[in-house]
């Protein structure tokens, strides 16, 4: 186990690093996410006061659609000089390439989300008066949600010649119960505040679903990794 | 033995008709349109059922490697698809004579629409490029995965559902079994009986097709390889 | 009443619709079959 | 040492091996040859768990490699036809990162060592982007040997390369072999597999049809064996 761990940090490390170098991702998730906020602005009137209410919809349309490009890109990039053969043929379990990407997957995801929440809330003039503790929590349980199914999923599609145009469609209708959570329960946070006690219940999900799905990925994730 | 339950399909689809439309009860508030539930409740069990067949077998794919289960679950998803198509039509047109919308973000019709969504998404895994082996293992995968999420997207729906809408309509007849007549009981059954041996007939057809295709191919590759020899 | 109509012949049309791809398969599968036997009789 | 038993692999109903029976013993250094679509590369993938057999098993040290996979793996070096490098970093990091994924003692002394060995000691801060083939190919070398396996399994290493790394390559290998690693070699360039080699294994179509030694370095005779058996 603890060798499992050790080797996954190894793997996250050098995926944070080459994107450290490139910032390849990154750039392209931020800008996309940009761009996202600006199409944002012409579809809602920012000047109406409604525009509170599809905040938190925008929120997690942005991290999983910018999250999606960076999902791609996670197991592609493996694949130029057969990398992903070396770390099959390396004496580490299958599930430590799972976890490492998924830890370097959440951390990119994590850093997009700390630009582009506050961006969002700057541009379209909302003040945060909620519990901000909460809406870290429900950030991150959300974001490990998605980007644990997505990581796994796209290790699935990058067998395919298509995988970007196969993720999406494969991902969505797995990850959309931790999208209703996750979008309901920023609602709750950030808008209808006196709903907070079912606040909870939405965390819950979010949690249990993390949890469940983090644990068949892991194990399934061997199954993926033949060649 | 596949002929046969053809015919005994096409014998209890008469009588499951002729319960449907002559011998049960029309439902005092909704009239005839009622009808339409016993066929509409029919295919929504056999989604879920061919679903689950795709789950069992995917599972024993990933243990025994046989390209029979693969086969089994791929046409399973495929005349899941075929059923989830039937609830979400017929769902839409009973919902526009009962309460007057073609959609309602109902629990059961969203989970159905997922449910749609998720197999068609099983079916473009089974369309990748490559080799059968590695297809039938990141299907069989996906097959699991996509099995366990089913009940958590039904809970999500449920509880978004009853936050943002309050329930207006009051509880559809397929909600609660509450106010259901003995005949209308019986004639449920009958059908739920009728559809699932449709779903069998289906299934062994859809087998029986994908063998053959296989045992043709393997003779036109040996053949093949002869000619060019 | 119409809904009724409508609703039961989009299941029949589905239905059927199946039945179609279905028959269409075995089709291509047949002519294969005709296609092999005459390679067969080239030999 | 190395021991496959009847080894089938079967990918899309072709048949790629057939009832593969070798055995190999600790030390020896083994060329296998055969035309395009013998199932070469096939093997040495079962071999190195990058694939595994449709039928059939491989013993490594006795321990069927099924389980205790880990273990055994840490005992196989890997050089395939593409490096396993990645781009974005430079040859200490590349070198580093497998290093730690192998466990590794002396991790940093043991990567400068490895990297002086083959010459690239002035690039080993610059990204292997920038590197030619040939670059690449000797620091794919090193990676396949940062751990000391005691076995090294080697899939056609010489293509694509220049004469000097060429050299360098064959260097290394033989000095492997003094250290008695076991080397097991595909590869279609007969004179440089004689340069290393001592056990010669001809296949084709999926089956071995020659397993001889021929330790007297004759290229000529090896040609003559090849052709008369392949064809």
């Amino acid at each position: 186990m603890r060798d499992l761990i050790k080797s996954a940090l190894a793997i996250t490390w050098k995926d944070l690093y080459a994107e450290w170098r490139t910032k390849q991702v990154f750039s392209t998730m931020l800008i996309f996410s940009g761009l996202v906020i600006v199409t944002f602005s012409f579809a809602f009137d920012p000047t109406n006061n409604t525009i509170r209410a599809v905040i938190p919809g925008m929120i997690w349309v942005i991290t999983i659609f910018a999250g999606i490009l960076g999902l791609n890109r996670s197991f592609i990039s493996e694949q130029y000089n057969d990398s992903l053969h070396g770390l099959i043929v390396s004496p580490i379990d299958p599930s430590s390439i799972y976890f490492g990407k998924f830890l370097s997957n959440f951390i990119i995801v994590l850093f997009v989300q700390m630009i582009t929440i506050p961006l969002l809330f700057i541009l379209f003039d909302y003040k945060m008066n909620g519990n901000i503790l909460l809406f870290l929590l429900v950030l991150f349980l959300g974001s490990a949600g998605f980007i644990c199914v997505g990581t796994f999923l796209a290790a699935l599609s990058a067998n395919s010649r298509s995988s970007e145009m196969l993720l999406p469609i494969i991902l969505f209708p797995v990850i959309s119960p931790i999208v209703i959570a996750a979008v309901q329960s920023t609602r709750i946070l950030l808008i209808d505040v006196e709903e907070i006690e079912s606040l909870f219940s939405w965390i819950s999900l979010m949690a249990g679903y993390d949890l469940l799905f983090f644990v068949f990925c892991f194990f399934l994730f061997e199954f993926i990794m033949e060649v | 033995m596949h002929r046969s339950l053809i015919w005994i399909l096409i014998i209890l689809m008469s009588v499951a008709l002729y319960l449907v439309f002559i011998w049960s009860p029309i439902e005092k508030v909704m009239g005839n349109v009622q009808k339409i539930f016993y066929f509409h409740v029919g295919s929504a069990w056999v989604a879920f059922l061919a679903f689950g067949v795709v789950f069992v077998y995917s599972i024993l794919f990933l243990m025994k490697r046989k390209r029979s289960y693969d086969m089994i679950a791929g046409i399973s998803a495929e005349i899941g698809v075929l059923f989830t198509a039937i609830v979400l039509t017929t769902g839409p047109i009973w919902g526009r004579s009962a309460w007057n919308t073609w959609w309602t973000w109902e629990p059961r019709l969203t989970t159905t629409f997922i449910l749609f969504f998720l197999y068609l998404a099983y079916i473009f895994i089974r369309r990748m490029d490559g080799a059968w082996e590695k297809k039938a293992r990141l299907a069989a995968v996906f097959g699991i995965i996509s099995f366990i999420d089913v009940p958590i997207v039904f809970m999500a729906i449920r509880w978004w559902n009853s936050k943002l809408h309050p329930i207006v309509f009051g509880d559809a007849p397929n909600q609660s079994g509450g106010g259901i007549e003995g005949e209308m009981l019986v004639t449920l059954l009958f059908c739920l009986g009728v559809i699932t041996l449709l779903y069998i007939v289906l299934l062994q057809k859809g087998i029986y097709i994908e063998r053959t295709k296989l045992a043709v191919e393997n003779v036109k590759k040996n053949i093949q390889e002869k000619l060019m020899k | 009443m119409s809904y009724l109509f409508a609703a039961y012949m989009v299941i029949w049309i589905l239905l059927s619709g199946y039945l179609v791809i279905l028959g269409k398969r075995q089709q291509k599968i047949n002519k294969e079959i005709e296609f092999i036997r005459e390679l067969e009789n080239t030999q | 040492m190395i021991k496959t038993v009847t080894l089938n692999k079967t990918i899309a109903e072709k048949t790629i091996l057939n009832d593969i029976n070798i055995t190999v013993n600790q030390g020896e250094t083994i060329g296998i040859l055969g035309p395009n679509g013998a199932g070469k590369s096939t093997i040495l993938k079962i071999i190195g768990g990058l694939m595994k057999p449709s039928f059939g098993h491989v013993m490594i040290d006795n321990i069927p490699v099924k389980e205790n996979n880990l273990e055994i793996k840490k005992k196989i070096g890997f050089l395939a036809h593409n490096s396993y490098l990645y781009e974005h970093l430079s040859p200490v990091e590349n070198l580093t990162f497998f290093g730690k994924l192998y466990q590794v003692n002396q991790l940093e002394y043991k990567v400068k060592e490895l990297i002086r060995e083959v010459g690239l000691q002035f690039f080993m801060n610059e990204p292997v982007r920038s590197f030619s083939r040939g670059m690449i190919q000797r620091l794919a070398i090193v990676r396949a040997i940062v751990h000391d396996p005691s076995i090294l399994i080697l899939d056609e290493p010489h293509t694509g390369l220049d004469q000097q790394a060429s050299r360098i390559l064959n260097e290394l290998i033989l000095k492997k072999k003094e250290q008695k690693t076991t080397i097991l070699m595909v590869t279609h360039d007969l004179a440089q597999a004689i340069e290393t080699c001592d056990r010669f294994i001809l296949m084709k179509k999926g089956v071995i049809i020659d397993d001889f030694v021929l330790e007297n370095k004759n290229v000529h005779q090896l040609k003559e064996i090849y052709l008369r058996q392949v064809g």
